[in-house]
């Protein structure tokens, strides 16, 4: 809570600025819409959050995205019986994904950011070479429910976010989450007190690619089918748990602070939508704020680069 | 008190490794003999489709294809080295093919004022990245992606489309040819052989590998480390500049998207570990990323000639790259074990 | 030439040094010496510009300077052999000795003038070993320690600073390196010369200074101390007299091995009993870090017995109720960014024990960390403080057998008593304990039984008290 | 030696000949794409009964001016060649299962190679490199873009006879350039049905995909013209990257701003489900509004009951090229302009267009379903 409380004060000042050029904002319909909007990234910055926190990437969430749409698209093809096996189906997906970022990251020991981009090219080749190109079939209206509708005047996709985040922090509370931080920490030390460090960072790239199985669903409900839901949400997910002052080679910050940096950012782009900022110049503000948050944040500590792994001379 | 003496240890590993097998064993080699292996399949894989494989036409492809990712890749290369990346140059190269193209406005007489804009365009951007990556102490990924952010907010905001006119006399830059060899691949050779020679033969060179190596060294042994990431961003973003010129020229006019389409950024850093170099630094080299560009054009034109689709493409692209840096890992292990 | 008046320094709030003073002339041999920790190599830093003092003054031939990086020391003429590797293993050896300072022709590094340089270094050290093209990562240690002498000697100093520069050379390489050192001083160069091996202090130094937790005791021209006077120096106090006394005897037998070997032991017979207190002595590489880390499971035992049962991980040594505190606290034995309280409780987190959860505090306490607040990250505490966390987190899972490895490196006196307390309690209560040491004085006080190693195999076995010459003897294979 | 084209005489920059005409009323400065004549050219041709066989529009040319082929003339078997932009999306992939069904239906062609420029400018220039030396009889390019692909299409002019189609370039060195109307009529049928369908003063949404391309910027400006003339306020002009989600999310923000929308135009059609959804979501009645003829838009439309038109694009403009190519080797003289029928889908309409067994993403207009192989190759399920 300490860790995120930077990063939250300036989530409050965003969203009392987006509440002065938009009243209705304040409105629980309105403050609602907001959070119904962010849930997909908060979602994906919380699977992002364990990946980085054990000192890797995975830059492959955007294309499994979009590959888990399309997939649920073309298998359920409109058929509302379909539905809840092809849930189950792409949760079984996401996490397989993510156990084969993790065994190839862990096990054969390459870089993550060259697995994960390995895995972007596979996953939008593969799928639209099984759908030959364009998305087809239909999701039913069993499935869109989760990204449209809601349990009374409370989006199904806030509640999934309140149970995903309260998930999150729960995990990394509990002793999954202390080992996976001290691995992402000193991974010789995590090691030598009999954690598994493979296995705590292969089950990090899976909760990840749970994160994006379950972002999927919503934001395949929330819009329907598209070829280009997935888009560049890598680098949002990236973007925004580090705007949240986790800092990139792990064992370090919070994943409540990740969540509240998804936030910041979708709220950042809320407030420079309502002040008319021009759509191509929003992304000129979005990277120098990225850019002074992360100085902001590195200045403030005693900051050294990670040492590097693999120089067996270092020490005598 | 330590008064136990160390006893000198075996020089056990020191044998001599010098045969033509270890050295065929280096990265570097390996990705020429993947490439040659590659020629190989190619030839044999088109033979069966009818066709004909190392055409004059389809090498002229090859290198006209690579030239531009060839020249990134070699900045890339450099950033890698020096323990950085850049993921900016994909943003630059839009931005430096519509300066390029807005200066020129047609006028022959426009072409050197243009290249020096680009090229003090370019500077600035790397002298931007590498400021923050060490005045700033903002990671590498970061840092080049929030001025990779910047520089699209800025290009679409002033650009919706293809602006400025190349004259036709730089346009010879992107389409002559001296009998099989493009103007385009002799400047990416010269890229080459120039950030060969720095990295061989310069202090900068071997301060880049040192830093690379090991940032703590580098600095006990004198090495300004600040200053030599924030040179090699400044170089990294002068290739890019320059495969900006470069896709100008082609294109014959600048093109807001050509960077983005062209996906150089991901596919640079793709390239340059797909020669051997590690990405975490100090190790690897020119010559390797020149064999990983060429690889990945071969895999292109034989695609091409095969007429796959380009999902498959990237299934075997994505395939290719994690299973080389796999292979390159292993052997790194079993060396040092 | 140099002067350094009143350095002070300190890291994360731990005070490293406090009012050093030190003044070297030209061509003179001054050597520091001190106990583990004392300070002598962050001094060195300070002076070659690695860190920066808090306080006091640094000046050379009468005019202050101020190092901000090392590379304005060089360029003062200051030249640095650093205890800790500095190479880069990529790198051919030419390229590392002169990494930084490349010549130049027309603009252009001069290979073949770096590596007929390096050569020339390198035979007037007597190596033929291995060459100026050689990559450094297939070099012995011993081979790169002397790439890291000749690193500073290709600096054409006036001052040298060499940090435990024997420390892996051999008797012969020693004894170039002696020649070395007095063509230097004919030169006029002062060399800073920092050793363990009292032998050597006496037989290269004209004047010494001993450092004691930081400060400094005193400076003498070498002809007026004995060796005796200045092991008292350094210490402080009478050796011997601060140990815990003795248990009275063993019990159970808690582990034992037969014939245990892998890639780097033969043949290890030991028994570890429960309430004694096993010391393991032997020569640098000699093998004992890798013995305790194949008891434990980290690189296990490939042959031979191992009973109760031969763990083939680190978790089944953990089950077994192994511990193992290792030599690098910072690099194996903590995570330095999280708190006291999550590095406690790693291990019993990370094997999903239950024990001592609850009790973390007064586990804190018994290990007497002071003050026990629960929620600082490790990095900001001392050393002693640091390895007392250590121990909390062996303690949590109340192991039946632990290892030490090097318990006491880096830990000022205070806490080193205070380790030595904890370590005999605990085998009073009734565990096994295997303690690895390169202090003599430390083994001999501590342990009921010495085990010495040599090159992997166990070379003898000592009863309690032995003397350290009957170790060294054992350790370096002379036959007696 | 040189790939360049020699050639110095290309066309002015479409910028020159911008209309000054155009007013800059309402919804700011007209683009500068915006061809006053063109505009004209493509509003009057909407009424003209193009000619050739009325069940096979992909056959037929509206206006045509005839060009002479007759040096172009060859005996078969041929050899065809295709450079094309991209398949990056739903209506590039429907047309290119079209073009190759079509390329099945001629025993003559013996060869058909095709090169995909993944949608960079540079690749399509190689690849048009590249094929001219396959010994292709003939050269069919769907460009990138239109200013930068000029000179590489100018080049292969020299050497084989040249179809261009979809895009244009700023050259008429092809032999002939198919397009269906044009972007101009697609924005102006939208734009005509909201004003009348939308009471004066209405405030009307215009979504656009990106800025910059042509066939999207002739759209938006036809529209603009409209719009400008008549009584309908346009509210607001946003871009949505083609992303459902953006799209959903910006007519929601829009809903909540202004309380009531009353009219939606579109660029492309794409999202205009999105958009639907997001009045259906936020409970209001979805107002008049216009799409393309993808499936799924004219399913809703149906299904809702909307006040809908659909201007099409038609993907059976994808046919065109390989009959043209085979007309040009023959001899037959082909249109210098091949302007194909734009027809628009209308509720009268509605029930001829909508194929439910169909993906939802397939385009209505492809002309594809007396081809070998439909439906199945299209993604659909027969019966
Ligand atoms: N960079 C650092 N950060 C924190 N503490 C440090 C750092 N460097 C040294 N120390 C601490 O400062 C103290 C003095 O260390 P130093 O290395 O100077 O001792 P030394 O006298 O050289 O010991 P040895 O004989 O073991 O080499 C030790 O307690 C050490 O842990
Ligand atoms: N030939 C060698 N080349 C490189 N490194 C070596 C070699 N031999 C041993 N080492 C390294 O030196 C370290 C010390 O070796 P080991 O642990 O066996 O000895 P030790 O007696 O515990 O010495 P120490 O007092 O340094 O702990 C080991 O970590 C090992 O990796
Ligand atoms: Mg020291
Ligand atoms: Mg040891």
């Amino acid at each position: 809570m300490k860790r995120a409380l930077p990063i939250l004060a300036v989530l409050v000042v965003l969203l009392a600025a987006i509440a002065v050029a938009n009243p209705f904002f304040l409105e629980p319909a309105g403050f609602l819409a907001f959070l119904k909007r962010a849930a997909p990234l908060v979602i994906l910055a919380a699977g992002q959050y364990f990946v980085i926190v054990s000192g890797e990437f995975d830059l492959s969430v955007g294309s499994l995205v979009t590959a888990e749409v399309v997939i649920a698209a073309r298998l359920i093809d409109g058929d509302e019986s379909a539905t809840w096996p092809v849930i189950a189906l792409l949760i079984v997906i996401g996490l397989l994904v993510g156990l084969v970022n993790g065994v190839v990251t862990t096990k054969l020991r390459v870089p993550s950011f060259i697995v994960t981009l390995g895995m972007l090219l596979i996953l939008s080749g593969a799928v639209f070479l099984w759908t030959g190109g364009a998305p087809r079939g239909a999701l039913s209206e069993g499935f869109r429910v989760f990204g449209r509708g809601g349990l009374g005047p409370v989006p199904w996709s806030v509640l999934i976010l309140l149970a995903v985040g309260a998930a999150a922090i729960w995990l990394m509370r509990a002793d999954f989450g202390k080992t996976l931080m001290a691995t992402g920490d000193n991974e010789r030390a995590a090691a030598l007190s009999g954690v598994r460090v493979d296995r705590a960072k292969i089950f990090a790239f899976m909760l990840s690619g749970l994160a994006a199985a379950v972002a999927a669903i919503l934001l395949g409900g929330f819009a329907g089918v598209s070829a280009q839901v997935g888009q560049g949400l890598e680098f949002s997910a990236i973007t925004a748990v580090v705007l949240g002052g986790v800092v990139l080679g792990g064992g370090r910050g919070s994943v409540l602070a990740a969540m509240a940096g998804a936030f910041t950012l979708e709220a950042l782009f809320t407030l420079l939508n309502l002040y008319g900022i021009s759509g191509a110049l929003e992304f000129t503000v979005q990277g120098v704020i990225i850019i002074a948050a992360v100085a902001a944040g590195a200045i403030r500590l005693p900051w050294k680069f990670t040492p590097r792994k693999g120089d067996a001379h270092a020490a005598s | 008190m330590n008064q136990l003496v160390r006893v000198r240890r075996p020089a056990g590993r020191g044998e001599a490794r010098s045969g033509l097998a270890a050295r065929l064993r280096e990265p570097t080699q390996v990705v020429f003999l993947a490439l040659l292996g590659l020629i190989a399949v190619g030839w044999v894989l088109v033979a069966f489709d009818g066709g004909q494989f190392l055409t004059m036409e389809s090498v002229v492809g090859i290198q006209q294809r690579s030239a531009a990712l060839g020249i990134v890749a070699i900045g890339q290369t450099l950033a890698i080295l020096a323990g950085s990346l850049d993921l900016s140059v994909a943003y630059l190269i839009s931005l430096t093919s519509l300066v390029a193209a807005e200066i020129m406005a047609g006028q022959d007489g426009n072409i050197l004022p243009a290249i020096a804009a680009v090229l003090a365009i370019s500077a600035l951007v790397g002298l931007v990245n590498g400021l923050v990556i060490t005045r700033l102490q903002v990671h590498a990924f970061i840092a080049t992606l929030g001025v990779a952010l910047i520089i699209k907010g800025i290009v679409d905001h002033l650009y919706d489309g293809p602006a400025g006119k190349v004259p036709e006399s730089f346009q010879l830059l992107g389409y002559s040819r001296i009998g099989p060899i493009p103007i385009s691949a002799l400047l990416w050779a010269g890229v080459a052989v120039v950030a060969w020679f720095l990295l061989s033969r310069t202090r900068l060179g071997y301060r880049i590998y040192a830093v690379g190596g090991n940032e703590e060294v580098a600095r006990l042994s004198g090495i300004r480390t600040g200053r030599v990431i924030v040179i090699t961003h400044v170089l990294c973003s002068l290739c890019a500049g320059i495969a900006g010129l470069l896709l100008a020229s082609r294109l014959g006019a600048g093109a807001p998207t050509v960077g983005t389409d062209g996906g150089y950024d991901l596919e640079s850093i793709a390239a340059v570990v797909l020669g051997g170099t590690a990405l975490a630094g100090g190790k690897g080299g020119v010559a390797g990323t020149v064999g990983g560009v060429l690889l990945l054009a071969v895999l292109d034109t034989i695609f091409n000639q095969l007429e796959v689709n380009s999902f498959v493409k990237d299934v075997v692209r994505g395939v290719v790259i994690v299973i080389a840096v796999a292979v390159y890992a292993r052997r790194g292990m079993r060396r040092s074990q | 030439m140099l002067s350094m008046r009143g350095i002070g320094k300190s890291f994360l709030g731990v005070r490293v040094l406090s009012g050093v003073d030190l003044d070297v002339t030209a061509g003179e041999v001054h050597a520091v010496v001190g106990e583990n920790g004392a300070g002598k190599s962050t001094l060195m830093k300070i002076i070659c510009g690695v860190h920066a003092p808090d306080e006091g003054s640094i000046e050379i031939d009468g005019r202050p300077v101020s190092f901000g990086h090392p590379l304005d020391a060089q360029r003062s003429g200051i030249a640095i052999i650093y205890q800790e590797f500095n190479l880069l293993p990529e790198r051919t050896v030419a390229e590392n000795v002169f990494l930084g300072r490349e010549p130049v022709r027309r603009g252009l590094v001069d290979r073949a003038a770096m590596e007929e340089a390096t050569a020339r270094l390198l035979d007037e050290l007597g190596e033929d070993s291995f060459g100026p093209r050689d990559p450094v990562k297939r070099l012995s240690v011993a081979q790169q320690q002397v790439v890291e002498i000749v690193k500073a000697l290709s600096i054409d100093a006036r001052l040298i600073v060499m940090d435990e520069p024997s420390a892996a050379l051999a008797e012969h390489e020693v004894e170039l390196l002696y020649r070395l050192i007095g063509r230097l001083r004919e030169r006029g160069v002062a060399v800073v010369y920092i050793s363990h091996r009292l032998r050597e202090v006496f037989d290269l130094a004209d004047r010494v200074t001993v450092l004691k937790d930081g400060s400094r005791v005193t400076t003498v021209p070498i002809g007026e101390v004995s060796s005796d006077e200045l092991i008292r120096l350094m210490v402080g106090r009478d050796l011997g007299t601060y140990f815990p006394p003795r248990s009275a005897g063993a019990g159970e037998v808690r582990l034992s091995l037969r014939a245990a070997g892998n890639h780097k032991l033969r043949d290890i017979d030991l028994e570890l009993r429960a309430g004694e207190i096993v010391g393991i002595a032997g020569l640098q590489g000699s093998g004992r870090s890798e013995l305790a880390k194949a008891i434990f499971g980290a690189e296990p035992f490939t042959a031979g017995e191992m009973t109760p049962s031969r763990p083939r991980s680190v978790r089944e040594g953990v089950a077994m109720g192994i511990g193992l505190v290792t030599e690098d606290r910072k690099a194996e034995g903590l995570a330095l960014r999280q708190s006291v309280r999550d590095n406690a409780l790693l291990v019993a987190r990370a094997v999903g024990g239950a024990k001592g959860r609850n009790g973390v505090r007064d586990l804190l306490e018994r290990v007497r960390l002071s003050p026990p607040r629960q929620e600082q990250e490790v990095r900001y505490l001392s050393g002693g403080n640091q390895q007392k966390v250590v121990l909390a987190k062996w303690m949590t899972m109340a192991p039946r057998v632990l290892l030490f490895d090097e318990p006491t490196r880096g830990v000022d006196v205070g806490a080193k008593a205070a380790i030595h307390d904890l370590m005999r309690e605990l085998a009073n209560d009734g565990m096994a304990i295997m303690m690895i040491s390169s202090e003599l004085p430390e083994l001999i006080g501590m342990s009921d039984r010495i085990v010495v190693l040599r090159d992997g195999r166990i070379a003898g076995t000592l009863p309690a008290g032995p003397t350290e010459e009957a170790i060294m003897r054992l350790a370096a294979g002379e036959v007696a | 030696t040189t790939d360049k084209p020699t050639t110095a005489t290309q066309p002015a920059a479409p910028a020159a000949s911008a209309s000054q005409s155009a007013q800059s009323a309402g919804t700011g400065t007209q683009s500068k794409f915006f061809v006053q004549a063109d505009f004209d050219a493509q509003l009057a041709m909407r009424s003209q009964t193009p000619e050739g066989p009325s069940d096979k529009p992909w056959e037929q040319a509206i206006a045509p001016q005839m060009t002479d082929t007759a040096k172009y003339k060859k005996d078969g078997p041929y050899h065809l060649c295709f450079s094309n932009a991209a398949v990056n999306n739903p209506w590039r992939q429907v047309g290119w299962k079209t073009m190759q069904a079509e390329v099945g239906l001629h025993k003559e062609i013996e060869k058909f190679t095709a090169l995909d420029a993944e949608g960079k400018d540079d690749k399509q220039i190689s690849d048009i490199a590249e094929l001219q030396a396959k010994g292709c009889d003939a050269l069919i390019i769907s460009p990138n873009t239109t200013a930068t692909l000029t000179p590489a299409v100018t080049a292969a002019c020299g050497k084989v006879p040249v179809i261009v189609f979809d895009r244009g370039v700023e050259t008429d060195c092809p032999v002939t350039f198919i397009k269906p109307i044009g972007g101009y009529a697609f924005g102006a049928d939208a734009a005509e049905f909201l004003v009348e369908k939308v009471p004066a003063g209405g405030k009307v949404l215009a979504l656009r995909i990106l800025p910059g391309v042509d066939v999207l910027e002739t759209r938006w400006s036809a529209a603009k013209v409209v719009f400008d003339k008549s009584k309908v306020q346009v509210v607001g002009v946003e871009f949505t990257d083609g992303d459902a989600a953006k799209t959903k999310s910006i007519v929601s923000d829009y809903i909540q701003r202004h309380g009531k929308i009353d009219g939606v135009w579109m660029d492309a059609g794409a999202t205009a489900v999105a958009a639907i959804e997001a009045f259906e979501d936020a409970g209001l009645p979805v107002p008049p509004i216009n799409g393309e003829d993808q499936q799924d838009f004219l399913q809703k439309w149906k299904d809702a009951n909307l006040t809908a038109v659909a201007p099409t694009y038609p993907t059976y403009q994808w046919r065109t090229p390989i009959i043209a190519a085979l007309k040009i080797l023959k001899g037959e003289e082909v249109p210098k302009m091949w302007n194909l029928p734009q027809p628009k889908v209308t509720s009268e309409n509605l029930a001829t267009y909508l194929k439910p067994n169909m993906p939802p993403l397939h385009y209505a207009l492809c002309g594809c379903e007396d081809l070998p192989g439909f439906p199945e190759t299209w993604g659909g399920k027969k019966g």
